[in-house]
């Protein structure tokens, strides 16, 4: 790790470690969430499915910068739920959980969908055959579903994980750029942008998030063929 | 072909002012192009359709010339500002000093957004930045650092005079002086790749009815 | 415990509308390919909802449309073996068995160790079904359903994909099922050798509609009722075992008359059902003399119905029930055959082993 | 066209080892659950490639490790007819049928109207699998793997999920195929009344390797060879019809004994091949007067053999050709049996009729 | 569609028309690229695979601007296929087909990742069962596995289309933010936001993008029960 800060410099390391934490826990903060947003809308007819199906793809629709500004209006000091929560001593703004939370809502349409074509194709008929024998829903979801669409979960965080590497305008916003805080690769990206002849910085964050990116896919490669097998059962 | 004019976005509200008058004035057809200047800039770079380049700092209009895309004799600064610290309104004026010494700081990135190097520059030379600097909060633009204190989410921001001009929920609190900075200039010019309509525009630019309409929206003309 | 069931469910081809109850022991659903013995037995398990209809289980109200209730299949506790094996991909021939046990709530592993034995699944424990032969796959859907600890059980063909040895050896399991534990079991078969063995009741069902129910013997031994052709018809009798013989065969006492069959298992003074084939019963005027077959049966013919084709259905009234023998026209002619005459019925020792032997 | 197999596989829990040839006719793989059947059946499809091995259809070669050659399943024009029916689910049944004549390139509508009607598809053509019955999706499978012209045809089971009248209607189809077509026909099967009927060759498996392989009637009549139990032994003999009477009953002649059978199909003169199951024979010393049975065949015992349990099989040398009975062996003791003696075998009309005779 | 632009003001319309325009090519036209890429992905084992993956995700990976100025390099006029595209009459620089360009490329991993999943989920013993019936490989996969992953494509689809509606910063970059050209409603929601006060037309342009992209989404809920159907046989 010395020789990789030592060749990015103290700033672009602490960036990539705030990146990398940032993205890993958007993803797994937000898995469950997205887990049963994907199987409620597969699975359940409730009045406002069709609101709810709206509101999380939201954030891929409006340009980040637009979801940054209703972050900011909703979960910032003066915002709708921001202010309740700060009594509780939760706060967004401004913190490396903020970016997290850009990061999540801009990943979780990804997620949800992901999963939600797993659902879609798991046979009704292993789950009917699942509660004949006695297991509730809850149960038959637990051991029948969850563990054949695992796949599609995997496929979901991996999305979300390098959706959440690469989210920039939405986590700016919310959260602007304090170094060793909330600035995460993108935005020290930005910022070299932003200087005539920094373009040598930006190739090597760039070679940086590049190098993460693709580890964090071969990995996923890997993982997923073997629970593919592993659901298969081959 | 129409006259198309990249200009900083942070000047969109006066430059759509500017650009009717002049469409009206000359009867030629004008586009203006936003973006942020480094954005336009690398643009240009690659050989964007642009007649006129309008640059929020002298750094990236060095850049282009570098690249010989200028057409030589046309470069000129056209606007000035000012740097200022806002709040939150309504807020009385007071000193530098004296507004700077608590609460969070919103600013442009400094190391990178025009705005934002100048705010740094003049912290340091007054000697606060030290002081200042656990406290800043970077933001992608200035524009964005004028929304977070107008929302309140910051109780002060470091931007230009003209960004609190046309900001109602926003008040000057302290101003730099102009000589804690670099001088702010939005430098213009002509590019090789501009077509024959161009220099009717460029003096319609430089022309006093446009400055103005300029200073109407705060700016300053450069001289 | 008794199912109670009346449904109805239209298609825009098909309409099943049928109406029987299930008294413990085996209720045979018998019928042609696609007369709705599998959307009966879906309906019962709560994996389809008809239209209208109620189902109710030892009082236990599963489903009634005027009362507006359907319990979910899981509060059901019906056992259900699939017509295509519907194993779980993902969990082991192992996990597969288990998984309803963690619902009934026991765990005993001596019933978990037969039932492995019985289906002979000891050697597959650890695979997926992914490495199963089609065979092995119904044979772990078998386990998978009686383990779960059910009410009642619904097993739709389990044996279809089984050779000859292995029915052999799964179905006294159901006869134990049948006669040991009073699990009401819904059986849906093609054959009429597991019929005639298994069924304590029989529901036969013709395009959707019950067109007869009643006791297996009943059924069966009723001429008219021959859902899956008239080679299947014979007739049901019960008889009382009485000896074992030491060349390994049994006798057994059928209302006075001795019938040898090959070894039974079982006490001295057990009641077996036996079934004597139509097809396989041989008549003759005088008492046969130096004959290999063993079961000779002598009655009243009481009437002889012609069939389609070349034969004919002769009824006997014996000692030991109502028999029934399929020949030709031509030697009913031969013989001189009518009502009212005494003749005897020849039947093989091995034509009545097993599986026909409830043993 | 004759098939030539030879492949090796080897799993953690199972080895397949076989070697066999399928000439014109139907080949018929018979062994217990988890013999190997499907695992081959794949092989020769080339759904599965085994670690080595050789495949020869008809003079191409389908597959040769050592050669480097392995045809790819779409051109070895081998149809196939699952164990499970694979249907395709988003197309209807008639869209399912004629799937394999898009790329067999032929599109006459007298053969798919052939076989719509014997497979009793009509009603059935605009539905989709999912509204199917077990049955129904069997035959929509078996109909499919017909339409595509293939030069090999692979049914695994194709019957097990069939009731009785569906099935006797549809072997025929089979026996159609196997005689006037010439296609060579790979049949697994667990039915002995199947194997009799269709088999012109029987290969047996047992754990992966071929125990026994041949003319159907000498395996079938080997008493040593009953991989399905010792109830499904029988002699095959050739007769050849000789009369249609008009009491619906057809006469053979099987080397000079008369047979009587109900009426079968086809022209005077016709070779016709009978299964006597070696359950259905009674023996008697002398011939027998008086009894219903028409069939009295004289013969000569050429070997006795206790088989396990109380039975035994007694083989008999006749005009017809090697008769196999097997009774008890009490009855041999009681009626003094032993090789060289004159018996009678008698059988029933119907317990040789349809499935059991060719037709 | 008066009333809308008499509300929304020109400007704004065109925007709005631009955007839909940009957004149905980008879709339409990558569609086959995707599900060719799913495919090859899930089922062909090729050296260079793990390297067609990671460039497929990096647009999800990188922050959108980096995209942008990748493709300006190398889209661009003097980039290193521009300048032969544009020899050949193709250019995409600063036209709105470079903005179709930048959506579908930033959009193309959601896309390859939906289809692939659904490739993943199709029975291989379908596939062989057709293959027995003489099928090739491209007829198997005409007429076996492109209609069972449909429900796939179209999620593909609607997630393309909603990434392209929302898509920023590499359009911006790419194409900049040319009124009638390439202004999409995301770069004018951007513009607008820059100036202060603007907050009505801000709130304007981001309810329009809502409204087309929640019927977008109500319609392809509605096709893909329809498909899911369909390809069930239910
Ligand atoms: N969802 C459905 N929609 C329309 N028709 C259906 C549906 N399900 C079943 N059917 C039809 O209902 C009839 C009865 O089907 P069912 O599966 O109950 O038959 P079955 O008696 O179990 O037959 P088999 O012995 O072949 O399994 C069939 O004709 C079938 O085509
Ligand atoms: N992929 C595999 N991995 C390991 N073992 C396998 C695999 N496929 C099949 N087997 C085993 O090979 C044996 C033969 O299987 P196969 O399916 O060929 O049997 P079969 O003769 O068709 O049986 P059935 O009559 O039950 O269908 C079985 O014991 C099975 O468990
Ligand atoms: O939605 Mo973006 O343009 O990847 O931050
Ligand atoms: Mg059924
Ligand atoms: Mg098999």
């Amino acid at each position: 790790m010395t020789g990789i800060s030592g060749w990015l410099g103290a700033e672009a390391s602490a960036a990539l470690a705030l990146s990398l934490k940032v993205s890993v826990v958007a993803t797994l903060v937000s898995l469950p969430f997205g887990v049963l947003t994907a199987f409620a809308l597969a699975r359940w007819r409730f009045p406002g499915r069709q609101i709810l199906n709206g509101l999380v793809h939201l954030p891929l629709v409006l340009p980040p910068v637009v979801t940054g500004y209703i972050l900011l209006l909703t979960f910032g000091r003066s915002g709708v739920f921001g202010g309740a929560l700060a009594e509780l001593g939760i706060v967004f703004a401004f913190r490396w959980t903020g970016a997290a939370l850009a990061a999540a809502i801009m990943a979780f349409p990804l997620m949800v969908r992901a999963v939600r074509l797993s659902i879609d194709a798991v046979d009704p008929a292993l789950e009917a055959a699942a509660s004949t024998l006695g297991a509730n829903r809850l149960w038959v979801f637990l051991t029948v579903t969850l563990p054949l669409i695992l796949p599609g979960i995997l496929t979901g965080a991996v999305l979300a994980f390098a959706k959440a590497m690469g989210e920039f305008g939405a986590t700016i916003t919310f959260v602007a750029n304090i170094p060793g805080e909330t600035q995460t690769l993108p935005t020290a990206i930005y910022s070299f942008l932003q200087v005539p002849g920094a373009e040598p910085e930006v190739v090597r964050l760039v070679l940086i998030s590049v190098a993460v990116a693709l580890g964090a896919l071969a990995l996923s490669e890997w993982l997923s063929v073997r629970v593919a097998r592993w659901v298969a059962g081959r | 072909d129409p006259v198309r004019i990249a200009a900083p976005v942070s000047l969109k509200g006066a430059f759509d002012a500017v650009v009717a008058k002049i469409v009206k004035d000359l009867g030629v057809e004008i586009v203006p192009v936003y973006g942020g200047t480094s954005l336009l800039a690398r643009q240009i770079l690659t050989g964007a359709p642009y007649d006129i380049f309008i640059s929020a700092n002298a750094a990236w209009m060095d850049e282009v010339a570098d690249s010989g895309r200028l057409v030589p004799g046309t470069r000129h600064d056209l606007l000035t500002n000012r740097l200022v610290v806002a709040g939150n309104a309504p807020s009385p004026e007071r000193p530098l000093d004296d507004a700077l010494t608590e609460g969070q700081i919103a600013m442009a990135l400094t190391d990178a957004i025009p705005a934002g190097i100048y705010g740094k520059q003049a912290l340091l030379s007054i000697g606060m930045w030290d002081d200042v600097e656990p406290r800043v909060i970077e933001t992608a633009d200035v524009r964005a650092a004028l929304a977070l204190v107008a929302r309140g989410e910051v109780p002060l921001g470091i931007v230009y005079a003209t960004d609190v001009f046309a900001e109602e929920r926003v008040d000057i609190v302290a101003r730099f002086d102009v000589m804690s900075h670099d001088p702010i200039v939005y430098p213009l010019a002509m590019l090789t790749s501009a077509g024959t309509d161009a220099l009717r525009v460029m003096a319609a630019l430089s022309s006093d009815e446009v400055g103005e309409l300029f200073a109407a929206h705060g700016f300053q003309r450069a001289d | 415990m008794t199912l109670a069931v009346q449904i109805q469910q239209k298609w825009p081809s098909f309409a099943l509308d049928v109406e029987f109850d299930a008294p413990p022991g085996i209720t045979v659903l018998f019928g042609r390919s696609g007369s709705g013995k599998t959307s009966a037995a879906n309906a019962v398990a709560g994996l389809m909802r008809p239209d209208t209809g109620r189902l109710v289980l030892g009082g236990r109200i599963l489903f009634d449309t005027a009362a507006g209730i359907s319990l979910p299949p899981h509060r059901r506790r019906i056992g259900y073996v699939f017509q295509d094996a519907r194993l779980f991909p993902h969990l082991t021939v192992r996990q597969n068995l288990t998984y309803g046990r963690w619902f009934a709530g026991r765990d005993d592993d001596i019933e978990m160790d037969r039932v492995v034995e019985m289906l002979g699944l000891a050697a597959l424990l650890t695979r997926r079904p992914s490495a199963l032969s089609g065979g092995e796959k119904s044979r772990v859907a078998i386990g998978r359903a009686l383990l779960s600890g059910p009410d009642l059980l619904i097993a739709d063909e389990p044996l279809a994909a089984l050779d000859e040895p292995r029915k052999a050896e799964i179905l006294p399991y159901f006869e134990w099922l049948r006669d040991e534990t009073g699990l009401p079991i819904l059986y849906v078969s093609h054959s009429v050798t597991e019929v005639a063995r298994l069924a304590t009741t029989v529901v036969v069902l013709e395009a959707g509609r019950v067109i007869r129910q009643g006791d297996a013997a009943e059924v069966l031994g009723d001429p008219t009722v021959t859902p899956t052709g008239i080679r299947d018809v014979g007739a049901l009798i019960t008889a009382r075992l009485v000896a074992h013989h030491s060349d390994g065969l049994s006798e057994l006492d059928a209302g006075g008359i001795p019938l040898i069959l090959p070894q039974i298992s079982g006490s001295l003074g057990r009641e077996v059902r036996l079934r004597l084939p139509a097809q396989d019963m041989i008549l003759s005027r005088a008492r046969p003399e130096g004959l290999s077959a063993l079961n000779v049966i002598p009655g009243t013919i009481i009437s002889i119905r012609d069939g389609e084709g070349p034969g004919a259905l002769v009824v006997l009234e014996t000692a030991a029930g109502r028999v029934l023998s399929r020949i030709t026209r031509r030697s009913v002619a031969a013989m001189g055959l009518a009502s009212g005459m005494t003749c005897y019925a020849i039947v093989k020792t091995v034509a009545i082993a097993a599986p026909d032997a409830g043993g």
